[in-house]
């Protein structure tokens, strides 16, 4: 952990918050993905089969 | 004015009705009896007064004078307008007016109306006759005795038509319930007709809240 | 040999082909250089000597800022794309970028907020660019809204496409008004070409890769979101054909 | 009963449903009045609780009239009105309703963008209680209005303009109560004022409104 | 087309047609900013151009969806596109006509209500000169919004969302003209790009919101 | 995909045209010829696809795939709704309309639509068939030869419904007009029926927008 100085709460905040909105984006994106790729076989299955 | 609907057996019955709209009397005089298990055609050409007749038997509005009998809690209203919420799904629209009234959504509705393919749609993506049958099938949801239809059948195919007048006839009729129907379309219906052209309030019958200022 | 137009890789199937051979590749690099430069930025730089610790913050804020406009632009260039040739793709592109690029923008509002707190002694000024941002939210927040207001997806692809193209003219109007409205203080370009301005190497190499990071995560992520679209409306057309 | 709450919640949620709305025109209104007054932290620091206050009755203004307008074209509330649950139960339904998804959202958001505006920190809390103890009021008022004005096609400037007098003494203790609380004076009257008005309205109004859609629907 | 304005003013002076509705929402705005703010003269009469111009912009946004969304429900807009005018000149009349029952009355009363603000005496006329040039570019603005969501159902709020960011610079100019001119700074910048905005977006924005209409239709 | 209407005689003629709503074709393979001086029904169950074959015939939407031609600037469409401005009086409506396809107000649509009597009524206060009988009444403002109209005789009773059929029969198309009615009535005119059930698009036709991702 390098010293951070009298800025501690700053810059972890920053790297804190961005990097969770980052990750919130990202899960959202991939849990939506797989949710509409499952549905979406579910769908092709009935079609086909 | 508003007149009250005592509890009774499911009858219904007008002494000397007077009803007005835009503060003009529109029909003086009517006087009839509806007893249960019959229903009643309402006739007349555009702007007689059925929609308003209606409007005051339902108790959306009061009467000008004479009064009406109805059992209480058993009156059910279905405009030209359908009530239907363009947002939700057909299955939503139906399960929240059987919530409003305590029931559940009878199983029998899906096929009596010819809605069971629509049971996932969007209400808005209806087309304008699917959409009426919507409408129609939240009076066999809320199962009320005493219905006031105003033009039920516009925008309906002949099946469709027939479909409901079936349901009126074989469902609601035979358990007793009182239909009162306006329309200009023959339902295939055994009911009485009242032509209410002869009844249309002459002059001096024509003034409500000005007969003050006369 | 037939010659083949880039356009052949925007059918939907061409589409999904390519980019699931992409996308891992896209997600790992993006994950290798985001880990080198924020670490390397993080744990190995100096404090600088008027900010102190605080200019680790330029590695978030610099390359988010910078995506948010980006993804903004390939928006309209998507749009136009949409307008002009009318393919399908290229108008669920710009929906899934529409997300990420607000998500940048909010990225760079919250680290430039909580940086200006001890640089500038307050959390929000109207500074020109910090204002012009705010402005490029709110152009966001409009066009998601009216993606997500019309069911008609093909309809909704048109109407956004015109907002885009109708709002990035006011975006850059709104920048002139802003600059003349207020003068502002917050820092010039540090990456121009002008090396003396330019910030101190040290800070600068583990900068550019974290630019890298975030360029590649927004394009992994753009891809990701528009097979999504894509899917969505085959799942679509699939159920109306149960339907019928 | 729980089923008008529920579907009401439903459509304010669904696509084009509108929740969500209402903060944004919070928001946007907080966004364009330094551009009208200028950037000076001083002055938008003065003007920040009032701007606040204005900005949330608005805010909660403009989604009124989806009340019962949008019933009364579909012609649901004429149903509603004679289906078996009391008139005036619908009306504290739509004030809930509202208030759900307008009033509590405002009251959360009001802080972060109080920063943009240079709230005192100090000012933050008051903010968010004051608003949480004056939205209600805003509602049931709204719903009042809403009802009085729903045989009215795009009664919406209407509306505004008989419910925004309606609205001063809420806004005035509300805007007063942030003020002094920076300023550190005594803030107990006008919170007092501000409950009293919104138990008032609560408790009251509902049976207005509930008069008023009858008249409507005659 | 004449027929297309005159219409539209005789259905906008008819009752509940909003004329006037616009200019007592700016009057109850600007009535409202002092309750918020506090009565101190001298940050009032300081933040006076901008809360003028503000309320201005939000009693013109307002009415925006009055423009389409009534010919819309009732079939009138399908007729009007089938009929022998372009839909460009429907734009422009349409716009026009929100102009006149809109931007016009509140440039006339703006001084009066800048009274209230305590407005320097001096800016009153720059008030009116700004507003007579700005309001034409937010009618121009608003139509082209109101195009876009002509087809969904109380898009007011929605509408609201992307016209605003659209008024900033015609809002940023118009301020900042009468500021500049209280302070007896130069004011020909601010005035020039406020023209500019106007001319340019009532010369390009009506075939913007003409192929919206089209789309909309379809 | 907006279909061209070639300026020619007034003959309305479709080549294997399929239309769309909501992004599912509904109907497909239609082909028909509508002579000057004639008019052709629609008919079809709910949902068929009676207003959307309408609208795109009326340019409001493009076809997915066939053609049709038209007499170009001849079209004009009823919809369901009226189109009629409540706040407006009947003679407002109507002259709004004359002014906008440069006409006057000709004298005898007030009686060919038994409107004479409402001529200063606020169009707001009509009963449902009323307003409907105005709304009809701009067909014979605008003069237009090739009419489009869904379900025209709505709320209609039956004297105005045969009021409206002579209007058509002794007017229109004796004056060499063409009109495609989409109607569950019957409408007492001497037409060629299209019933449009047999063209419902099957599976492999049915996809417009979406056709990329399939
Ligand atoms: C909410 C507040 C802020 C916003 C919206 C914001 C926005 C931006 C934007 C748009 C850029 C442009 C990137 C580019 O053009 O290259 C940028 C760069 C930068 N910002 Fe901020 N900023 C904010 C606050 C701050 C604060 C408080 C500081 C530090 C005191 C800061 C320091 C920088 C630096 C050093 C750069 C890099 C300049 C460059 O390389 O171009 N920012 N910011
Ligand atoms: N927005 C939409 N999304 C999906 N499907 C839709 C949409 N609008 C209409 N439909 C469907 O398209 C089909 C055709 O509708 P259309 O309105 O043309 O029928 P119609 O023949 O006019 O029926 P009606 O006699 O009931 O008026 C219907 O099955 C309807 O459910
Ligand atoms: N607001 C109003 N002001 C004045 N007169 C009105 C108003 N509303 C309706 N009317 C008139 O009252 C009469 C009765 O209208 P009502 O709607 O009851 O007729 P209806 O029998 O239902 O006609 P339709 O068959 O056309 O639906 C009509 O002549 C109508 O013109
Ligand atoms: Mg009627
Ligand atoms: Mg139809």
């Amino acid at each position: 952990m390098p010293d951070l100085g009298k800025y501690v709460t700053e810059v972890l905040l920053a790297y804190g918050v961005s990097i969770a909105i980052l990750a919130t984006l990202v899960a959202m994106s991939w849990r939506q993905s797989r949710r509409v790729r499952r549905d979406l076989e579910a769908a092709e299955a009935r079609k086909n089969g | 004015m508003r007149q009250p609907c005592y509890r009774s057996s499911p009858v219904l019955s007008v002494q000397n009705l007077a009803v007005a709209r835009g503060g003009a009397t529109v029909l003086a005089g009517l006087s009839f009896d509806v007893p249960a298990g019959e229903a009643l055609i309402l006739r007349g050409p555009n702007g007689v007064g059925k929609t308003t007749l209606l409007r005051t038997l339902a108790g959306l509005q009061g009467a000008v004078s004479g009064h009406f009998e109805c059992p209480a809690d058993e009156g059910a209203y279905a405009s030209h307008a359908d009530a239907v919420k363009s947002a939700l799904t057909v299955e939503e629209n139906l399960q929240f007016w059987a919530d409003i009234y305590g029931n559940a959504v009878p199983d029998m509705v899906w096929d009596q109306f010819d809605i069971r393919d629509l049971q996932t749609r969007i209400a808005g993506t209806l087309s304008a006759g699917q959409k009426r049958r919507l409408g129609l099938a939240r009076l066999g949801v809320i199962k009320r005795k005493v219905l006031f239809l105003d033009e039920p059948t516009v925008s309906l195919d002949g099946f469709s038509v027939r479909l409901f007048a079936d349901y009126l006839r074989d469902q609601h009729l035979a358990q007793g319930g009182i239909a009162i129907i306006a329309t200009h379309v023959d339902l295939d219906l055994a009911a009485t007709t009242l032509e209410l052209e002869p009844f249309t309030a002459t002059d001096h019958q024509t003034d409500t809240g000005d007969e003050a200022f006369l | 040999m037939t010659i083949m137009s880039m356009w052949e890789y925007a059918n939907p199937k061409r589409f999904m082909g390519w980019t699931g051979h992409v996308l891992p590749w896209a997600f790992g690099g993006a994950a290798v250089c985001l880990t080198v430069g924020l670490i390397w930025g993080f744990f190995f730089t100096p404090d600088e000597m008027r900010q102190g610790s605080t200019v680790k913050i330029i590695y978030l804020h610099v390359p988010a800022a910078l995506m948010a406009i980006n993804a903004w632009i390939m928006m309209l260039v998507a749009s136009l794309i949409w307008l002009v040739r009318r393919h399908h793709v290229s108008a669920l592109a710009a929906k899934a970028a529409a997300p990420v690029g607000v998500t940048m923008t909010l990225i760079a509002l919250a680290t430039g907020a909580i940086w200006g707190q001890p640089m500038w002694g307050t959390y929000w000024a109207w500074d020109p660019r910090l204002t012009s941002f705010m402005i490029l939210f709110l152009f966001y927040l409009g066009y998601m809204a009216l993606w997500a207001a019309i069911d008609d997806p093909d309809m909704a692809a048109d109407l956004t496409s015109v907002l885009c193209m109708v709002g990035s003219v006011f975006a850059l109007m709104s920048r002139y008004a802003v600059n003349f409205w207020n003068q502002g203080l917050h820092q010039g370009a540090s990456l121009s070409l002008d090396k003396e301005k330019n910030v101190a190497d040290v800070f600068y190499q583990p900068l550019l890769f974290a630019i890298a990071g975030f360029v590649l995560l927004f394009f992994a992520l753009v891809l990701l979101r528009t097979r999504t679209e894509i899917r969505t409306r085959r799942l679509r057309a699939l159920i109306r054909r149960e339907g019928q | 009963m729980i089923a008008l709450l529920h579907r009401d919640l439903l459509l304010a949620t669904r696509a084009g449903g509108g929740f969500g709305l209402g903060l944004v025109f919070f928001l946007i209104v907080v966004v364009l009045v330094p551009f009208g007054v200028g950037p000076e932290t001083a002055i938008l620091s003065r003007i920040a609780p009032g701007i606040l206050w204005v900005a949330a009755l608005l805010a909660a203004l403009l989604s009124l009239d989806r009340i019962f307008a949008l019933d009364h074209e579909d012609g649901s509330l004429s149903l509603l009105a004679t289906a078996p649950i009391p008139l005036e139960a619908v009306a504290v339904i739509k004030a809930a309703a509202h208030w759900l998804t307008t009033g509590v959202p405002l009251a959360i958001a009001a802080p972060v963008l109080g920063v943009l505006l240079h709230l005192d920190p100090s000012a933050f809390g008051f903010v968010v209680v004051t608003l949480l103890l004056g939205t209600p009021a805003l509602s049931v008022i709204g719903t009042f209005g809403a009802a009085l004005t729903v045989g009215i096609r795009r009664g919406g400037l209407l509306l505004s303009l008989i419910v925004l007098p309606l609205y001063v003494p809420t806004l005035i203790f509300g805007a007063e109560a942030v003020r002094r609380g920076v300023d550190g004076q005594d803030t107990a009257t006008p919170l007092l004022m501000l409950g009293g008005i919104t138990a008032g309205a609560v408790a009251l109004l509902p049976f207005a409104t509930a008069a008023v859609l009858r008249m409507n629907l005659r």
